[in-house]
């Protein structure tokens, strides 16, 4: 059974790999980010599978952590659209 | 017991497999933004979904298998979330309502 | 097990880096770079040291994106990376880079035999101490001035960036960490996401002690949960003059300091801890620690004041 | 017969090439901050390679690189932080000429 987890950890890892063919290309910063997305979730997946292959449960924190920071970058992304954006006009005192 | 275990690990992980290929398939051959974006869930939510699922049988104790899902619950928390935010920054014209 | 996957990881690892480098748009660079941080994240779990895949997982996928994301964001639209310069420096880098890689390779490919360790001393330790994640002896116990010092480069990192502010603003709130439109989905994220966070947070921190995880790891989390409620307009950031945000500043390192002294008397020396109580004082200086890291990572994104004082 | 250690100090050390070359040659500042986190991580790398050559005692890795590398990273953050802060006054009050001087959206300071 590890060994069939450990290749599909492997393969896996190709599939995320050839995701990162959309970061190259882009054309759009979206698309760059939904690679990362990807990377972020297939590396979970990657985790879980190793921690489950070697028995190592310890691993399965850092699917966590990624799983819990995913949505992060995105958020981070929609800070704002460099030049265009206007939020903290007049809010002060 | 095992055997039955073992088989479901593996169809429920291979499946999933099978979605984070359409995933990447379809965030590389899909012609714009948003339709690459709806095959980037598939592989969030089905993909890891079923490979969560298929390692459920094979976790050691009870703290593990729960954990496990706690992640699955958490990608697909961060998955609807990121490709609504990622939509919206698309489709930055017209900012949501 | 056959060396592919490990090849391929090195080979993602080096094109995301590359582009990192070499894309023209500045945050395309640092969408790079994030990727960059969840690859070496999984480089980590290959080379066994879990306690640093969840450090990099953290912070390079999480608090140093959303840093770099939020500089892009107030530095506007660059067009100043086409600078061409000319091919003869650019060759005369990419030479330079090569003799310091090929000089590093050769270090790698022809180690010291028999390697380095200081693992025995530090297992020996280990079972002085009580604890069962030997990164956390070392951190705690065996190299605790090390991690000391650590905190206190933070602090003065924190003052250094706090000390960046205008004058007529000193002692007002950061600038807002908005999000350019505040949307459904975001502030649905921002009000689920940050209890499981923080659950997950303290669990990091409470593992720590005897399996992979520990202050750090725990702190960011919370400081991530804490930025997300920020991003959504759920909360503004703290005005910097607050003394309670300043005392929670200094609260990890005081108490960090306070055990270290309390050595002289209850143990022999400066931050040796009696060994029966050594368990219960290091839990108390992580927790401690763990509150001003979030806190200190937080206020470190949000930057300098950015309004006055009300 | 390279094993998969060699490999990743293999990878540390392109890391720290390209790193070290966008450092070199980027004009823009906060492009130098990003190519000096690379060249960090890649010196990371190398502290783990280190680190799991260094395995005895019954540990998997030596731990003394690894909590090395712990505290490297949290630095390197408030390092990074310091220089995106001093970077973006810099271009606030106008000194940079390489980044845009744009009026920054943040800034609310009474007129």
């Amino acid at each position: 059974m590890a060994e069939f987890l450990y290749v599909t950890a492997a393969l896996l890892l190709l599939l995320t790999g050839l995701g990162l063919a959309r970061m190259l290309w882009g054309p759009s910063p979206a698309d760059r980010m939904m690679a990362a997305q990807l990377v972020g979730t297939g590396g979970g997946a990657i985790a879980l599978l190793i921690a489950t292959a070697s028995g190592a449960t310890a691993m399965i924190d850092v699917a966590l952590v990624l799983a819990l920071l995913a949505a992060f970058a995105a958020v981070a992304l929609s800070l704002g659209e460099p030049g265009t954006q206007q939020r903290d006009g007049g809010a002060n005192s | 017991m095992s055997l039955m275990a073992d088989t479901l690990t593996i169809a429920a992980v291979s499946a999933g497999l099978f979605f984070f290929l359409a995933g990447t398939v379809g965030l590389l051959r899909f012609p714009d933004t948003l339709t690459r974006l709806h095959a980037l869930t598939k592989a969030d939510n089905l993909g890891f979904g079923l490979i969560v699922l298929g390692l459920l049988p094979q976790s050691p104790d009870v703290a593990s298998g729960l954990k496990l899902v706690v992640v699955w619950l958490l990608v697909q928390l961060a998955g609807a979330s990121a490709s609504q935010l990622i939509a919206q920054f698309a489709s930055k014209g017209g900012p949501s309502a | 097990m056959s060396l592919l996957p490990d090849f391929a990881l090195m080979l993602l690892i080096l094109i995301a880096a590359v582009w990192t480098v070499s894309a023209r748009d500045r945050r395309d660079s640092v969408i790079g770079f994030i990727v960059v941080g969840l690859l070496l994240s999984l480089a980590w779990i290959r080379l066994n040291s879990v306690d640093v895949a969840l450090t990099e997982a953290a912070v390079g996928g999480g608090a140093t994106g959303l840093l770099l994301l939020r500089a892009c964001a107030r530095l506007g639209p660059n067009e100043t990376e086409g600078v061409s310069l000319k091919v003869s420096l650019r060759i005369l880098t990419g030479v330079l880079c090569t003799v310091v890689a090929v000089a590093l390779a050769t270090i790698v490919l022809y180690p010291i035999e028999p390697a380095p360790t200081l693992a025995p001393t530090a297992a020996a330790h280990m079972g002085e101490i009580g604890l069962g994640n030997p990164v956390t002896v070392v951190l705690l116990a065996y190299r605790a001035i090390d991690t000391l010092l650590e905190k206190v480069v933070l602090v003065l990192a924190l003052i250094g960036v706090w000390a960046l502010t205008p004058d007529p603003l000193w002692g007002g709130a950061p600038g807002s960490l908005r999000a350019q439109h505040s949307s459904g989905p975001l502030t649905f994220l921002a009000q689920v996401l940050p209890p499981v966070g923080i659950v997950i947070g303290v669990y990091l921190i409470w593992n720590g002690a005897d399996r992979p995880g520990g202050t750090f790891q725990g702190g960011t989390v919370l400081a991530a949960m804490w930025l997300l409620v920020m991003m959504a307009d759920l909360r503004e950031p703290p005005e910097i003059r607050l003394h309670t945000l300043r005392r929670l500043v200094v609260l990890g390192p005081v108490v960090f300091l306070v055990a270290g002294f309390a050595g002289f008397w209850i143990a022999n020396g400066f931050l040796s801890y009696p060994p029966d109580l050594a368990k219960p004082i290091i839990v108390l200086v992580e927790a401690a620690l763990a509150l001003s890291i979030a806190v200190i990572l937080g206020m470190l994104v949000a930057g300098p004041a950015a309004r006055a004082p009300r | 017969m390279i094993g998969s250690t060699t490999l990743y100090g293999l990878c540390a050390t392109g890391l720290v090439a390209i790193g070290l070359y966008g450092l070199v040659l980027h004009p823009s500042p906060l492009r130098k901050v990003i190519a000096f986190n690379l060249l960090g991580s890649g010196t990371f790398i190398l502290f783990g390679v280190a680190a799991q050559r260094g395995a005895a005692a019954g540990l998997l890795a030596d731990p003394v690189p690894q909590a090395m590398v712990i505290t490297g990273i949290v630095v390197a953050f408030a390092a990074t932080a310091v220089a995106v802060a001093l970077l973006l006054r810099l271009v606030e009050s106008g000194g940079s000429t390489l980044e845009p001087s744009a009026p920054d959206p943040q800034d609310d300071r009474p007129s």
